[in-house]
């Protein structure tokens, strides 16, 4: 075989040795996904059989040569109800069906850990919470929730995973999350599935699964010596943002301590929960989102900072839950960044690039 | 005559083409293209969709072959994004849109309705020089190096991130879409108003019915696209932000725009054909179409409803959660009308006299592959399982079993089922019966695949893929060369039939529709003197009474 | 055939009304007149109510110059629907959209 | 219905039943009869419309979420228009869309001096329209704000800049990122008034066309679909701007 045709062979070996018909399901949401959709494969299977079975039967019974002359029939409404029905039942009941899952994938639940994604023409940027940074791969442990929250840096991406059967869009501007639970260790793809250009089709990577204890190892092997939130901190510090949120009872900007997940009174009356939305918008656009009972000087800092300082600005508000970080970044205001950033190694020089 | 065919030509011996009919009526170049005639109209736009098929198809044929390998071998990723794109939109925009309803409709609705022509003639060949300046705008874009878009135009990368001829593209298909406005609205009037004495509304044929609906989805949805491609074309030339979320925009607000018509659009290309299986079905089982009621309702419900559920292409798009419920529910409900006309078309033939010439067996393959292409159209629909489904090949898959399996097999069941009237010519029976199930084996093999490639999670769009996935991949691609021999059979066997076809006389299937009751080819103004209906659609003893009498004064 | 003829045109025989030169000065004139209004209006303070009346006198505005301008008053049925047919889909067009664009999380409204 | 009459019958009376070879020789072949061409090509004109308020309305709709998004800028944006004119022009247009109604009724009733009247003034009425519309057109471009072409926020972060807008509405400068947004509110003002008023162009180009033939009498001799399709084009034109005015204009004068 190997003679006559390398190619044939390779394709005839492959078929024989590698042939996937059916995904991993290597998520919690996995199996439900899968049950879903072997129910509507079921549903479709018994709608094609009766359609073809129709077709077929009366092909065979009602041929011209057994059957010379038709017999006409107007209509018949029993029927007519049937197949309306019967059909409707079925596609409620998947409708149904169909978003529970969808609301299940959507909403993560409270513990869940978060890890930043910010997509960009063609790779993906990882951020974990603890500093580390990934390309084009992402390592997650089994057996914990884990939350991606999703940002595009230009345009629409898409975050893939099908072995999770998970996905979501990356959008330029707006946060999106999924969330997910891998259950069994491996590599799985990572796709992304939203065409954004020449190399969309080489912007994949890999999704690896690991042991809690082999996550563990992970973690400490490959961290950069400063959390995403210390870059954040840093962030803070070197773009002033301190000059006016600090805990000083006659500070101009409000407090931030604590803000995260409260309930803000705006300007416009309109009362919003503070969440990473939120909080990227105004740090982007602050007049939009104008807190009352303060005047709208805070600059924005729209294409000022890149999306990852977005992010770690973010985590690092948000994980303002005393203002005793907020006093050390007072003390740190002095240090030029760019000697904090020799001081602490290269991670804050990926993170926390200011344009000029 | 056999008893396994209805199939009643004349003698051929003494049979000839009427002298005077449409075609040889005036002679010339100028005389086509200045014509008023909504048959020589329909002549010229089926050339040119023909002409735009095959170049959608060589794409079609060059996608398959990169995918053949998982490397991304034959052509770089830039080409073969453009490639795709074109593909989509030639195929789209320029094939599927036009095809039933500015052929096939523009041939036969005046005729069907007893008119001596559309009520607006001008607007008719308009429409045609509209869709030609559109071709030839696509064609220049596809010379000066194609758009890398995809079809879906999507922003911002359409309007910011990508330097091909994005703009050029944006003008054809708006050109275009005026040019299917332009048909639709000339359709609608024609219905209302031309219908001869005693055609009633529940007398017309269900083509005429579907292609209503699907008009009233053209007059409504096109201008929603045009002006999102005139946002589109001057974001790209002026740098406006309305969808760049740079400067403000949103680029969300494009996809609803863009969906507001591209979803219905697909009911569009649907409509038309579901017109076709009526008549074929009806024709070749001797019955009035069982339920007709409904079927013609259920075109009106797949028009309405079909407005309202855009946003299922925007499942995991950001679009709020709440709303994704709601176009789902809706999805849901758009879906059943479809389900209504497959059954009563199977149950049409129930006691029915039934033969399988080239057009039943197109259309017997169009309820097999479009139950199939609907039925994963509701997977997609829910949107716990779209989330993992879309955006891979089991959209692709889904959107060809109802496009190419469904809209095309319709097309060219009508085209053989109409093709003696319009010529005056039969096609050799045999090789297009065999044409018709190479296509159908071949459609099989070419995209069922692809069902599987999707669910284990192949993107769309992708030129180059993981190894694991070739084996499908290589079935996908052998099948799409099958599949083009069965579309290049039709072409060469119809030409040949022009000149040697058997003479095929006023009704060779022995059909109800007023177009089988006048003389092949017709004449320009159809009817030597107006038509008065006096007998329910597809009455088949009506008929059998006709030609008795007929049979008798001779 | 030809009485054929006849008897079918009966029915879709409709009538061209010639609506007076009155009434075009009538609703010229109360144009006109809204116009003014709703400039002058627009210089009162009313809170979210000045959008609510100006929208509101440009719908009247709209309707009488459909209905009588553009003879829709005097139109055969299927004009009217028509007319209303195309407003149905343009609002479905506005309220879902915008019913998505509402019910999103934090949705910048 | 005392004040409207008639004229269907009395125009197939005249123009004969529709036996072969009488048809009055506006009539097309393939038409029955005059009534039928009448309603078909009026059915036709109101289709068309139908499509012109879906085009129309993809551009309100972003207008509206726009709006709503990026209200200060779309407040101050429109506190750089001048009302006055707007409003004169409102005033044109709906003059305009009364002497269009005026012709198509001298038509029905045969008028042709009235009809030709009609008709000229519409198409100064028209020209007017656009006359205004480019004297705010070139304000806009002496402010810079004509969006990708010539636009600077400038004018909406500093007072000074424009101090009579600025006293008559009592406004405060906008943050920067919101005063950028205003380039998005002169660009929607800018694509509907455009739109807008290219339709009044290919309608004045139409009319130019229509005087012609009027005066060579096409039209008073009982075949008057073409002025009466003409004149709900022109009627739904003014629609838009009935709409155009209020939003672009008027409801942001108080915030
Ligand atoms: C002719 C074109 C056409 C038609 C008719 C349809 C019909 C349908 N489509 Fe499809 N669709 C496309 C063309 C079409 N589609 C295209 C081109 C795309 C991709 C666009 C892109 O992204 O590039 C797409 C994408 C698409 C999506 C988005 C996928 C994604 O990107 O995530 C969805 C989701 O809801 C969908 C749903 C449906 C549904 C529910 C129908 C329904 O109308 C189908 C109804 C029919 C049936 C249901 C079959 C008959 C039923 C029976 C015989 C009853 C069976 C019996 C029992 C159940 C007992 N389609
Ligand atoms: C009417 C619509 C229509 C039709 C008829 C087809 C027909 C076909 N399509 Fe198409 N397709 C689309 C509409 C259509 N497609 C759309 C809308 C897309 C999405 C684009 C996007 O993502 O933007 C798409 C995308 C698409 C893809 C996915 C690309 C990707 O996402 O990466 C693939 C892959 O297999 C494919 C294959 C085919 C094949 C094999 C056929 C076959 O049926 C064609 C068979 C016909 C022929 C083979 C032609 C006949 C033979 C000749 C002319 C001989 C000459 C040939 C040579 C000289 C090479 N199509
Ligand atoms: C010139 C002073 C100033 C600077 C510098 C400044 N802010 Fe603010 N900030 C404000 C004021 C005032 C408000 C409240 C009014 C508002 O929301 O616009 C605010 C609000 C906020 C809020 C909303 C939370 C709340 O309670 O309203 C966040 C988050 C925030 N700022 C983050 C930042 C970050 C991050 C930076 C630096 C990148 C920064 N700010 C720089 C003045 C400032
Ligand atoms: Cu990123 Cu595709
Ligand atoms: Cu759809």
């Amino acid at each position: 075989m190997n003679y006559i045709s390398p190619v044939l062979w390779q394709f005839i070996s492959r078929w024989l040795h590698d042939f996937p018909l059916f995904p991993p399901e290597a998520s919690t949401i996995a199996p439900q996904a899968d049950a879903l959709f072997f129910f509507m494969v079921l549903v479709s299977l018994v709608g094609l059989t009766v359609v073809v079975l129709l077709i077929v039967g009366f092909s065979l019974l009602y041929h011209k040569r057994r059957h010379p002359h038709a017999v006409q029939i107007e209509g018949s409404t029993l029927l007519e109800a049937t197949w309306t029905i019967i059909p409707l039942g079925l596609f409620l009941i998947i409708f149904v069906w169909g978003a529970l899952v969808y609301f299940r994938i959507y909403t993560p639940p409270a513990n869940a850990m978060n890890i930043y994604v910010v997509g960009k023409q063609w790779m993906w940027k990882v951020e974990h919470p603890g500093g580390q940074h990934e390309i084009d791969a992402l390592h997650v442990p089994t057996g914990r929730a884990v939350q991606l929250t999703i940002i595009s840096q230009d345009v629409f991406h898409s975050f893939s995973i099908p072995a999770f059967r998970v996905k979501r869009e990356a959008i330029p501007g707006r946060y999106t999350t999924v969330w997910f639970q891998a259950t069994r260790p491996g590599t799985y793809h990572l796709f992304c599935t939203q065409y954004c250009g020449t190399n969309h089709s080489h912007m994949t990577g890999d999704i690896v699964v690991m042991t809690p204890e082999d996550y563990r190892k992970w973690l400490q092997g490959s961290t950069s010596g400063a959390s995403l939130a210390q870059d954040g901190e840093r962030l803070f510090a070197s773009l002033s943002c301190n000059a006016c949120h600090n805990t000083q009872p006659d500070a101009r900007g409000p407090n931030l301590v604590g803000v995260y997940g409260s309930q803000l009174t705006l300007s416009s009356g309109q009362t919003v929960t503070v969440d990473d939305a939120f909080l990227r918008q105004t740090i982007l656009n602050p007049s939009q989102g104008a807190t009352q009972g303060y005047a709208t000087i805070m600059p924005t800092y729209q294409g000022q900072i890149s999306e990852e300082g977005v992010i770690a600005l973010v985590e690092y508000i948000k994980n303002l839950s005393t203002d005793y970080r907020l006093q050390q970044t007072l003390n740190t205001t002095e240090i030029p960044p760019e000697i904090e950033g020799k001081a602490t190694g290269k991670a804050s020089a990926g993170s926390g690039e200011v344009k000029p | 005559m056999s008893t396994a065919t209805i199939v009643s030509l004349p003698d051929q011996s003494t049979a000839r083409i009427p002298k005077v009919n449409f075609l040889t009526k005036e002679n010339g170049l100028l005389s086509w293209l200045l014509t008023g005639d909504h048959k020589r109209i329909a002549t010229l736009y089926l050339i040119s969709i023909t002409f735009f098929f095959f170049i959608g198809g060589a794409l079609a044929a060059l996608i398959r072959l990169q995918l053949l390998t998982p490397g991304a071998e034959l052509m770089a990723t830039d080409t073969y994004d453009k490639v795709f794109s074109m593909h989509g939109l030639i195929m789209v925009f320029f094939f599927l849109v036009p095809s039933v309803p500015a052929t096939i409709g523009n041939f036969v609705i005046p005729i069907m309705v007893g008119a001596k022509d559309l009520a607006l003639p001008k607007i008719n060949l308009l429409s045609w020089y509209l869709y030609v300046i559109a071709g030839i705008m696509m064609i220049y874009t596809m010379s000066v190096g194609g758009v890398d878009t995809g079809w879906t135009f999507t922003t911002p990368l359409s309007t910011h991130y990508l330097n091909t001829h994005v703009v050029s593209a944006g003008l054809a298909v708006f050109v275009a879409g005026f040019s299917s406005i332009f048909t639709g609205l000339n359709f609608i009037v024609t219905i209302h108003k031309m219908r001869c004495p005693g055609m009633t509304w529940f007398r017309l044929p269900l083509f005429v019915w579907s292609n209503y609906a699907a008009s009233v989805l053209m007059v409504l949805g096109t201008p929603v696209l045009a002006i999102t491609l005139v946002l589109v074309v001057l974001e790209r030339t002026l740098g406006i932000g309305v969808f760049d979320p740079a400067k403000g925009g949103d680029p969300l607000l494009f996809q609803h725009l863009f969906w507001f018509y591209s979803h219905p659009a697909v009911y569009i290309m649907i409509l038309p054909g579901f017109g076709v299986i009526s008549e074929v079905v009806s024709t070749f089982s001797r019955k009035r179409v069982f339920g007709y009621t409904a079927v013609a309702f259920s075109s009106v419900a797949i028009a309405v409803f079909g407005f309202f559920v855009w946003a299922h292409h925007m499942f995991i798009m950001g679009i709020s959660n709440y709303s994704a419920l709601v176009f789902s529910l809706l999805t849901m409900l758009v879906a059943v009308p479809s389900a209504i006309k497959i059954y009563n078309w199977a149950f049409t033939l129930y006691k029915g006299s039934i033969t399988f010439e080239t057009p039943m067996l197109y259309a017997l393959g169009f309820m097999g592959l479009f139950t199939i292409g609907g039925l994963t159209g509701v997977f997609l629909g829910s949107t716990g399982t779209d989330i993992h489904l879309t955006e891979t090949y089991f959209v692709v898959a889904h959107f060809h079993f109802v496009m190419v399996g469904g809209m095309l097999m319709s097309f060219l069941s009508g085209i053989h089922f109409w093709w003696p009237k319009w010529t005056g010519r039969m096609y050799p029976e045999k090789i297009s019966q065999f044409a018709a199930v190479v296509t159908y084996i071949g459609f099989n093999l070419t995209f069922f695949p692809q069902f599987i490639l999707g669910m284990l999670g192949m993107p769309r769009r992708y030129a180059s893929y993981p190894p694991e996935f070739q084996v499908l991949n290589v079935f996908s691609t052998a099948g799409a060369t099958v599949l083009g021999v069965g579309y290049l059979l039709p072409l060469l066997y119809l030409t040949w039939s022009l000149k040697y076809g058997a003479i095929a006389g006023e009704n060779p299937w022995q059909a109800t529709g007023l177009e089988w009751q006048i003389q092949s080819p017709p004449l320009t103004e159809n009817f030597a003197e107006t038509p008065i209906m006096d007998h329910e659609a597809y009455d088949y003893d009506w008929l059998e009474r006709k030609q008795a009498s007929e049979v008798a004064s001779v | 055939m030809i009485e054929g003829t006849h008897e079918h045109k009966d029915e879709t025989e409709e009538q061209i009304h010639i609506v007076s030169p009155r009434i075009y000065i009538l609703i010229g004139a109360t144009l006109l007149i809204l116009t003014g209004t709703t400039a002058a209006v627009s210089f009162v303070e009313l809170g979210p109510f000045n959008v609510v009346v100006a929208l509101a006198i440009a719908v009247i505005k709209a309707m009488l110059v459909v209905l009588f301008f553009m003879h829709l008053r005097y139109s055969p049925r299927l004009t009217k629907l028509t007319a209303i047919s195309g407003i149905f889909i343009f609002l479905g067009l506005i309220s879902m959209t915008l019913a998505d664009y509402i019910s999103r999380a934090w949705g910048r409204w | 219905m005392s004040d409207s009459t008639t004229i269907a019958n009395a125009a197939v009376a005249e123009a004969g039943h529709p036996h072969h070879g009488e048809h009055p020789p506006f009539q097309r072949h393939h038409f029955e009869s005059v009534v039928q061409q009448f309603d078909a090509a009026n059915f036709a004109m109101w289709l068309f419309l139908l499509t012109e308020v879906m085009f129309f309305g993809g551009l309100f709709m972003s207008y509206l979420i726009m709006r709503n998004w990026y209200y200060p800028a779309f407040v101050e944006g429109s506190h750089f228009l001048s009302i006055f004119w707007g409003t004169s022009n409102t005033a044109v247009l709906i003059t305009s869309s009364f002497t269009v109604a005026m012709g198509v009724w001298c038509a029905e009733t045969r008028r042709k001096k009235g009809l030709i009247l009609c008709l000229i003034l519409t198409f100064i009425l028209g020209l007017m329209f656009l006359g205004i519309k480019g004297i705010e057109w070139h304000a806009e471009w002496v402010e810079y704000h004509v969006p990708g072409l010539h636009f600077s926020a400038e004018t909406f972060l500093n007072p000074a800049s424009a101090p009579e807008v600025y006293k008559e509405y009592h406004d405060k400068p906008l943050s920067l990122g919101m005063a950028n947004k205003t380039e998005l509110y002169f660009f929607l003002y800018f694509a509907m008034t455009g739109m807008h008023a290219l339709h009044m162009v290919v309608g004045i180009g139409i009319l130019a066309y229509i005087i012609f033939r009027a005066w060579a009498g096409a039209y008073t001799t009982g075949h008057v679909t073409f002025v009466e399709n003409f004149g709900l084009y022109w009627h739904f034109v003014d629609i838009i701007w009935i709409f155009l005015y209020p939003l672009l204009y008027l409801i942001s004068r108080h915030q």
